[in-house]
């Protein structure tokens, strides 16, 4: 067992030599083990959000023809670093009538809940935290507890706008966890298992070939559960001032702002290994470093397609974001499943190859993808409506005289 | 390690919790709450003694693995519906309290 | 297989740890000048009106309440789906109509106007 | 005193301060966020007996669905019930007394009976919580094919049941 060949059993098995050469018992070593790589885990995924935020200040500056970040640093690389110094020193201030255990509690709570995603996706070949036997679920389940730290937010900052920001927050969660979950099933049937390993060690055909709706379908929730644009509509400014995290100042904000990018690349990266073959590529059983690569390129594609994708569109009124989930994801992600299972099973028992097999599923993918979409419209378009444009008001009439009729400004 | 009576008398005492829980509150959703401590402590015992037969026979047993996702399944139903009734009883009378819901009796 | 939830556990704690000494660093470093005017609940320059009670709507519940029923199909689809390669066509059909009960759970929700957001 | 055993204790004193802390806090909102933790605590409990698919599954539907919901109707009903007042019933003291007469009992019973006795070992991964083998027998006619539907059908029941009591809210409100 060399460093190349098996980097995280190596420094493992140095470790607990390192600690058995000073007399500490083998379970203790391993337990020590674990709390070190915990600890870089998550240390390292808690840092990476610097370098994250910068890169999305910057292409949201590119996409809308500013330079973004340019003053600290090569390409103003430093500017997190230093924004995160700053935001070190501010002062917390907590609203009077504020319930201080839950307060407190919900901005460490929903940093958690991102980070412990992290424990249980392999990130190469033998690099993974641990190869749980229900890591898809767990993965759900801790989504499940950052809910819970908005909710305890909004209740203990005493705040009429917090209130409401963190049930229209849930609400939203708690919608689109439906079809999320519901396209996790799919990789789940043709895998066999929950683990994340078999999952990626089974994808010799990406499942985003497969089931290209079902991996959309995941993309789509995954960024409402995130909350980002065009589902921002928790950090709704004009409606809402801030959401959930109105009252909090400091780090205390920061946190929230760290889950929030944390999560965001977090989902790219489950993306990447549900669908995208995780660490799958040329050379990477022998080379874990080299699988590695493999999985940060696919993640840093998936993440900036979320970025363009924010920098892009409009944000979405609460009830069409509603009517999204509940009228069209999950109805389509539900025949997905249906359809999937029947036309496999069938496929199988015909024995047909998997390739032939994955470009039918990818044609019935994108037909249903074709007629969910034709419905839709046609709906959309027999809906009449409505009129929102109200008295005319006696401002900013066009012929105002800084606006020429034809320039557009 | 753990042996199977703590297990056991773990989930007595959460039951129990439960049951001054439902026994004593007032308030209709607390009263709720005491019930899902309840149910909690019966799949701990059905999963504890699962653990018990497995070990003791060796051999597969599917019956308390599908009978804990019943108690998930009911536990969720009783929720959903208890709920309703409450939040319906609320809007109709004012009052979640227990004591004052009190239409049906003769 | 115990190890494993030890490491989970292990992680738990320490995912919890590092948020917390990082707060907890960063109220040392920061000042601490409270008053009265900056304590108070934020409400757009205005004067906070009756406590944080708000006309909680009855959408938000059920929503949550649609939600559950959904919830609870994993406990059973996901071990169905682990299963799925093992499977005869009939345990396919079998949970295709699980499937299709919940479909028709949807409709009914939808038909009634529970998931219209007013 | 094993390490599992620490931890088991560990665990299970927390879970069972939270849960009383449910039963007795005065403020239900309090109420709902023990029982959050309590919830947790069981979860892991699952954990130390290997049941890890039912660990996660209690994470995803108590905490993450059936909390939400308890603290919504929390919040719905809120401004009848103060938190200040009595919270609990006149009866509360001869509820309190036959619960430990009744939790007296269990433990006599648990702690002399010498067939519980015996400690829980590590199962091997080929017996133990097999979650493929769940999946066959929930669609296998001779299993628990009867109770995977049924189970589906009270889902549909209960959705019915809910949503035609709060629509009727909706009724009489407008």
């Amino acid at each position: 067992m060399t460093f190349w060949s098996d980097p995280d059993g190596f420094l493992g098995n140095w470790l607990i030599h390192l600690l058995a050469g000073i007399g500490i018992p083998a379970g203790v070593a391993q337990a020590i083990g674990y709390a070190l790589g915990a600890a870089i885990l998550a240390t390292g995924a808690l840092l990476f959000v610097l370098f994250l935020i910068w890169l999305e200040r910057k292409m949201i500056g590119r996409v809308q023809d500013r330079l973004g970040p340019n003053r600290l640093g090569p390409w103003g690389i430093f500017q997190s670093v230093a924004d995160m110094l700053k935001i070190f020193t501010k002062e917390y201030i907590t609203p009077t009538g504020a319930d201080k255990v839950p307060y407190n509690l919900a901005p460490i709570l929903t940093v958690a809940a991102v980070l412990m995603v992290w424990a249980v996706v392999p990130l190469a070949v033998t690099v993974y935290g641990v190869d749980l036997n229900v890591g898809l679920l767990f993965i759900i389940a801790v989504g499940s507890l950052g809910e819970m730290g908005i909710l305890m937010a909004g209740w203990g900052s005493n705040n009429k706008y917090a209130l409401l920001g963190a049930f229209r927050a849930a609400a939203q969660l708690l919608s689109y966890e439906v079809p999320m979950v519901l396209s996790l099933l799919i990789p789940v049937m043709l895998t066999g298992s929950l683990s994340m390993n078999k999952i990626v060690m089974q994808q010799d055909i990406w499942y985003v070939l497969y089931a290209p709706l079902a991996a959309f379908i995941f993309l789509i929730t995954s960024i409402a559960e995130v909350g980002r644009a065009p589902f921002d509509l928790t950090e709704a400014e004009s409606e809402l001032v801030a959401g959930f995290n109105i009252e909090y100042s400091g780090l205390k904000f920061g946190m929230f702002f760290v889950a929030d990018f944390l999560h965001s690349f977090t989902i790219s990266l489950l993306v990447a290994v549900i669908f995208l073959g995780g660490w799958r590529g040329p050379g990477a059983e022998t080379y874990p470093l080299l699988g590695f690569v493999y999985l940060v390129i696919k993640t840093s594609l998936v993440n900036s397609l979320i970025i363009i994708e924010r920098a892009s569109l409009p944000r979405f009124r609460i009830d069409q974001m509603m009517d999204f989930t509940w009228k069209v994801l999950t109805p389509v992600i539900l025949i997905l499943v249906a359809l999937t299972a029947l036309l496999e099973k069938t496929m199988v028992m015909v024995g047909l190859g998997a390739w032939l097999r994955t470009g039918i599923m990818f044609i019935v993918n994108i037909a249903l993808l074709f007629i969910a979409d034709t419905v839709v419209r046609g709906h959309l378009a027999r809906r009449p409506r409505p009129d929102v444009r109200g008295k005319e008001r006696p401002v900013a009439r066009p012929e105002n005289f800084f606006s020429q009729p034809g320039s557009g400004a | 390690m753990i042996p199977l009576s703590w297990y056991l008398i773990f989930s007595a005492a959460l039951f129990c919790i439960g049951l001054y829980g439902v026994l004593s509150r007032k308030n209709s959703v607390a009263i709720l709450m005491g019930v899902e401590l309840m149910l909690n402590s019966c799949t701990i015992n059905l999963l504890a003694f699962w653990h018990y037969y497995v070990q003791v026979r060796q051999a597969l047993q599917m019956s308390p693995l599908v009978f804990a996702a019943i108690i998930f399944t009911v536990a969720a139903a009783e929720t959903a519906v208890g709920l309703a009734l409450i939040i319906s009883a609320y809007r109709k009378r004012q009052s979640i309290v227990a004591g004052d819901l009190d239409e049906l009796k003769g | 297989m115990l190890s494993n939830w030890l490491y989970i556990g292990i992680f738990m704690v320490v995912s919890l740890f590092l948020p917390a000494a990082a707060i907890f660093i960063a109220g040392l470093l920061a000042p601490k000048k409270p008053n009265a005017i900056k304590n108070a609940t934020y409400e757009c320059g205005m004067e906070t009106v009756g406590e944080s009670w708000i006309q909680f709507k009855a959408q938000y519940y059920v929503f949550a309440l649609v939600f559950l029923v959904f919830d609870i199909e994993t406990v059973f689809l996901f071990p169905w789906a682990v299963a799925y390669n093992q499977m005869t066509l009939f345990g396919v059909l079998e949970a295709i109509i699980f499937i299709l009960i919940l479909l028709g759970a949807l409709i009914y929700a939808w038909r009634k106007g529970a998931l219209e957001w007013h | 005193m094993t390490t599992l055993q620490i931890i088991f204790l560990i665990i299970a004193a927390i879970t069972l301060v939270s849960a009383c802390l449910v039963v007795m806090t005065r403020k239900i909102m309090h109420a709902a966020l023990w029982l959050v933790l309590s919830l947790m605590g069981v979860a892991m409990v699952y954990a130390t007996l290997q049941s890890g698919f039912y660990a996660v599954v209690q994470i995803l539907v108590y905490i993450g669905a059936i909390s939400t919901l308890i603290i919504f109707a929390v919040m719905m009903t809120r401004n009848v019930m103060e938190d200040v007042g009595p919270q609990s019933n006149r009866g509360w003291g001869l509820a309190m007394v036959g619960s430990l007469i009744l939790f007296a009992g269990f433990s006599t019973v648990l702690l002399t009976w010498d067939k519980v006795q015996t400690n829980l070992l590590e199962i091997p991964a080929i017996n133990g919580e097999n979650i493929q083998m769940l999946g066959l027998a929930l669609v296998d006619p001779m299993g628990f094919l009867i109770p995977f539907e049924v189970a589906s059908v009270l889902l549909l029941a209960a959705l019915v049941a809910a949503i035609f009591l709060t629509s009727d809210i909706k009724r009489s409100r407008s």
